[in-house]
């Protein structure tokens, strides 16, 4: 199987399907000309022209609502934010148009349309430019939300994202484009709502989502080397629809469970991934579930701060130690 | 040279059309007198915006599209609805919420959808269809075809942010879409020249590139002869153009606001009804001989039953099933 | 104590708070010569005049800014959003701009704001005009978010909301305007962060806020009358800051809860108040927490099925019978 | 009639003012050049986006402000906030994250912030900052002051919706505000052309009745002479006012974006260079016999010694002690 960077299988991704459906067409600032501004679509605008590669103004709003007609009118658009930052300024034409028309037409008008770009702090970008929209995306029905983690859950999932005919959600990461991975070459599909353990364990489920998969193998290897400790790491790659099996099965071995993710505490994923383990595990769990989170507070500029600011796989090995009564 | 023939053929069409848009004006006109009655009765819900002033704007204009061209409104849609040909029965059974409306009941009044007629919605806030409109201009120019795209919405719209972020796109990208403004002169409570520091919405085309026109929205004929231009500039040149169109709301912004008072005088309103759409259409037509007052008199009676037919028909029809409530909220 | 509607109860707060302090001021869509689109501003206008009182066009994303700015010059402005449902446009400036500008400015620039408005379902508004923003805005470090349930918390919360120094979410509801109660005149401030106790019981803790207040108060009396069980009914009134004090306080007496909102179930406010119990009341607990949300699904215009999305004392009842095992 | 002692003694504060505008720019041009230094070493870290060529924009137009005046700015912002008088010391520290920062190290390179310089930030949203100014502005107005508010932002944040709601209402509402628009010809690695259907900023004034001037952003004397007449209008008869001040980004759109390449050509570039606002001014200076190539090296030889000091002042500065990570997220 081939080695590709998550750039490149996300590019790989996106031409297999504009070469698959004419209907798919790419669209936003700086994926044209500029070849994308972190380089996801290069060679795009050179291959399927400036019709189907469209740069736009600065105007998320505008260009997510166009995305969203031109889905109504039966086109497969991919909506690319430079990052989620600036998707909260399109957030009315995501939440009130791309997930309420079927509704509200009675199921006469699906939205097939795929939004996506970088979610989550990369290095030093300070408040503005260092946010996870996960919590928020997830909250709203109608919608669908992924974060894949590797170069393959990266393809397999756009892919899938594409061809979905509903609005999907798809949270890559500024920090995981260059890193590597085997991709499956051609139709290589991973389906929306199904997680993934990256690492199977008995005694505690480390969960956890873009980025975090990282933290959470690398705190799965010091509590298996320090402690001993054998840690199940499932990769919930769908954040809406959960997976609630698959969090099920694993706490139902292991009887304990950390949930890992950038966003902050308040009403984050994790907060959900508890609520359906106490509620259907409950008798199951020995520990309460922790979480580690991004602190509750504007991301800081300084790196030093910032380091603190993040979740850590230290940070993932102290709570794991927590819920396996260790301290 | 037009022959005397071909030219009496040309009088004949366009005195079909000026007869057809006098119907269509009545129909809507009556349609929402009934739902104000039945609103006030509590069989229709929520928020519900009259069309009543308004009727020469939908007529005029709809009246230039083909019917594999594209429409879009905001919540107050109701006669842009029934002037595209949505039933009368099928827009009363939306606003009464039942299973035979043409939202299925979950849209109502401000979601009125119906994709065989390419009747794109009923949309709530304000501006937010404006961008779904170019969408669907894009759409059609990406697979090249000759239709265009007649989105409506309120001058208060032009005060929102996006209006300006897609009027400006819809000029970069040369799509065919008719943007419509539909200047009422307020925006609920609020009018125009409070809230807006240049009140001649044509205004904005300058900076925008974009062909526009102001026109006189109580004269249904040139509302359809500005459309028509309009049309033809999006279909054949792919040029969008903004249409400034002045007209005025006889009723409240919706069923539960005041029809005059702070904001407005009850002298303002009656004034303007003196310029009435319908009344204007029908003298004209009665000077040209065309329609007497019985005739005039028959049209309303047609439109009066099938107005009451529509609501028999919303009130016979049942409630959507409550499995309903989960269906819809995603596609297969 | 006089007796005053919920939409009273703000507007003497707002009229109190005016006349306390000349930087406050009021700005949004028809607060002024319309009186407000719900009255809440009703004589206002005439009594602090057109700088005090702003009418602006539609333009939420930039009236929302205008007023940070001005905090930020140090005046103290409540914008009004005609309803949340619209606000969502206006999320970048109070994300973006009202939340983190006194942390990138390393404390020089406090932003004394609140952001206020109707939230959550009225009647058959459908699917645009009928969300709850609570779960979103209180994910967000940086602000603080308040939802009361009473006249005398309506009063007591804007006012305090007013005097804060932080930009404050004031969550008010449509259904609430009309609603009657004993308001103390004059000087009453309610603090922010502290739940309080409106129906004292020992069984199990139903907690809520805003118009879930009535739904859970109802659903205490049938439970009261129907099966003996004595409710615990705790308004949550912030929402963030939570006071997670007062909720395992009652948790640690009853040993059960249901949590009940207006918001969808993925990632809300229950989900974290979920989060909060078990992770400190873990061995308190006789039952998993149960939560009562809206239907996951964009509201329906329909009636019957608007009835059937939303939070009902018999959803509640049935909950509570569960966490008790009574079924 | 002007006596010649009064003449000589304007003539002398002209030319101390061009002195001091010269040494400003000399300070920015130096200070940007270090700062990209110290990026490529890794100890700036995160977006750092240069002010090279655009130095005659800040150090004109600030210089027609009062210290009790407010500016505000983007991400581009460092020229911004040493002509406004922040201390070199205190940027570069920033830069560095350094608890001496002018933002304590939590803000950066997009966030510097001076309240005592009404200094209002560094902002890193696109357009997100010029509704500020207008609050601001607003602020003034609301106070009777007769202060004016300076907002920079760049030609891109022209299409974005928020500029639109803004101006209507600034000119609604009669706002003291200077909306200064650096054209510098490209967001990033989009040509303005190719995504706005009117490239004349100005225009855009038109639909907002507000005062609007096209301005040589090369030439710091041009930029001062406009900046005056805005700020006399927003000081006198609080009127807005929108400056286009064309100039030209030197450097990439920021450290990670190449200089040239697919969106713009190295002759562009090298052309552009050619109009440098600080050489320009220098000539003047040399022509108007004010200063030599001796004055002229001996204020470069001091800009660029402070700026070593800065970066010395930075690097022998603190981290923010960890306590401040959960400091001034809320205030008391
Ligand atoms: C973004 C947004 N803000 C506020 C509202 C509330 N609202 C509904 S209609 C309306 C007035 C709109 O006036 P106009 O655009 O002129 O259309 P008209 O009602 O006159 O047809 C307002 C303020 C909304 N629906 N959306
Ligand atoms: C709303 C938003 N969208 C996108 C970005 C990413 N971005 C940062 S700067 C920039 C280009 C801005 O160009 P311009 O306004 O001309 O200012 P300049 O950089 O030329 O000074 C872009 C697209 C952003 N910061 N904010
Ligand atoms: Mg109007
Ligand atoms: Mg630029």
């Amino acid at each position: 199987m081939p080695t590709l960077t998550y750039r490149d299988a996300l590019n790989q991704a996106l031409r297999e399907e504009m070469q698959r459906d004419a209907g798919v067409f790419l669209m936003g600032e700086e994926v044209g000309v500029y070849q994308g501004a972190y380089k996801v679509s290069r060679g795009l605008l050179e291959e399927f022209g400036p019709m189907r590669v469209v740069d736009t103004p600065i105007a998320e709003l505008g260009f997510a609502g166009i995305g969203v007609g031109a889905a109504m009118a039966g086109l497969r658009p991919v909506i690319e934010f430079m990052t989620w930052n600036f998707a909260v300024l399109a957030l009315d034409q995501i939440v009130n148009s791309a997930a309420k028309v079927l509704y509200e037409s009675g199921g006469q008008i699906p939205v097939p349309i795929v939004f996506r770009g970088p979610n989550g702090a990369a290095l030093q970008l300070a408040a503005q430019h260092s946010q996870s929209w996960e919590a928020w995306l997830s909250h709203i029905p109608g919608l669908k939300v992924v974060a894949p983690a590797t170069p393959a859950d990266a393809k397999g999932l756009l892919k899938s994202a594409i061809r979905d005919n509903n609005p999907v959600i798809v949270l890559e990461g500024e920090m995981l484009y260059n890193t590597k991975g085997d991709v499956p070459e051609g139709e290589h599909l991973v389906p929306i709502g199904k997680a993934d353990t990256k690492r199977a364990g008995r005694d505690v489920t480390l969960i956890c989502h873009s980025k975090t998969v990282a933290v959470a193998l690398k705190a799965a290897e010091q509590l298996a080397e320090q402690e001993g400790v054998s840690a199940d790491v499932l990769d919930l790659r769908s954040l809406r629809p959960l997976d609630e099996a698959a969090i099920l099965a694993s706490v139902a071995t292991t009887n304990r469970a950390v949930v890992v993710e950038e966003g902050w505490p308040h009403c984050g994923i994790g907060a959900q991934v508890v609520d359906v383990i106490q509620r259907e595990a409950f008798d199951q769990l020995d520990a309460p579930v922790l979480r580690v989170t991004q602190a509750d507070v504007p991301m800081p500029y300084n790196k030093q701060l910032e380091r603190l600011a993040k979740p850590s796989p230290e940070k993932v090995v102290a709570a794991a130690r927590r819920v396996l009564y260790l301290d | 040279m037009v022959t005397a023939t071909a030219q009496a053929a040309s009088d004949q069409t366009q005195v079909e059309l000026q007869r057809r848009m006098l119907r269509q004006m009545l129909l809507i006109r009556r349609f929402e007198e009934k739902a104000a009655e039945a609103y006030a009765l509590g069989k229709i819900g929520g928020f519900c915006h009259l069309y009543i002033g308004q009727e020469a704007v939908a007529v005029g204009s709809l009246a230039a599209l083909r019917v594999d061209d594209y429409v879009i409104g905001s919540y107050r849609e109701h006669g842009q609805a029934l002037a595209r040909g949505v039933s009368a029965n099928a827009v009363m059974a939306e606003l009464f919420g039942k299973a035979t409306g043409c939202s299925k009941g979950k849209g109502g009044s401000m979601h009125l959808f119906d994709v065989e007629r390419r009747f794109m919605g009923g949309h709530g806030i304000v501006g937010g269809h404006v961008p779904l409109a170019a969408g669907i201009g894009f759409a059609i120019k990406y697979r090249a075809g000759d239709q265009v795209c007649l989105c409506y919405f309120g001058e208060a719209a032009v005060n929102i942010g996006v209006f300006h972020e897609t009027l400006n796109m819809a000029s970069v990208y040369k799509l065919p879409v008719v943007f419509c403004c539909e200047n009422n002169r307020y925006g609920m409570g609020t009018a125009f020249e409070r809230v807006a520091a240049v009140t001649d919405v044509v205004e904005h085309a300058c900076s925008y590139d974009m062909a526009a026109e102001l026109v006189n929205g109580m004269d249904v004929l040139a509302v359809h002869a500005a459309t028509e231009r309009a049309v033809a500039r999006a279909r054949h040149g792919r040029h969008p153009t903004l249409l400034e169109v002045r007209t005025y709301r006889y009723m409240g912004h919706s069923m539960s606001d005041p029809l005059h008072g702070v904001y407005r005088t009850k002298d303002e309103v009656e004034e303007q009804k003196q310029r009435d759409p319908i009344s204007h259409l029908a003298l004209k037509l009665k000077e040209d001989g065309v329609l007497d007052d019985a005739g005039l008199d028959a049209v309303d009676a047609e439109v009066r039953a099938a107005v009451e037919a529509a609501v028999k028909f919303a009130e016979a029809s049942p409630d959507p099933d409550p499995s309903e409530l989960a269906t819809h909220v995603l596609a297969d």
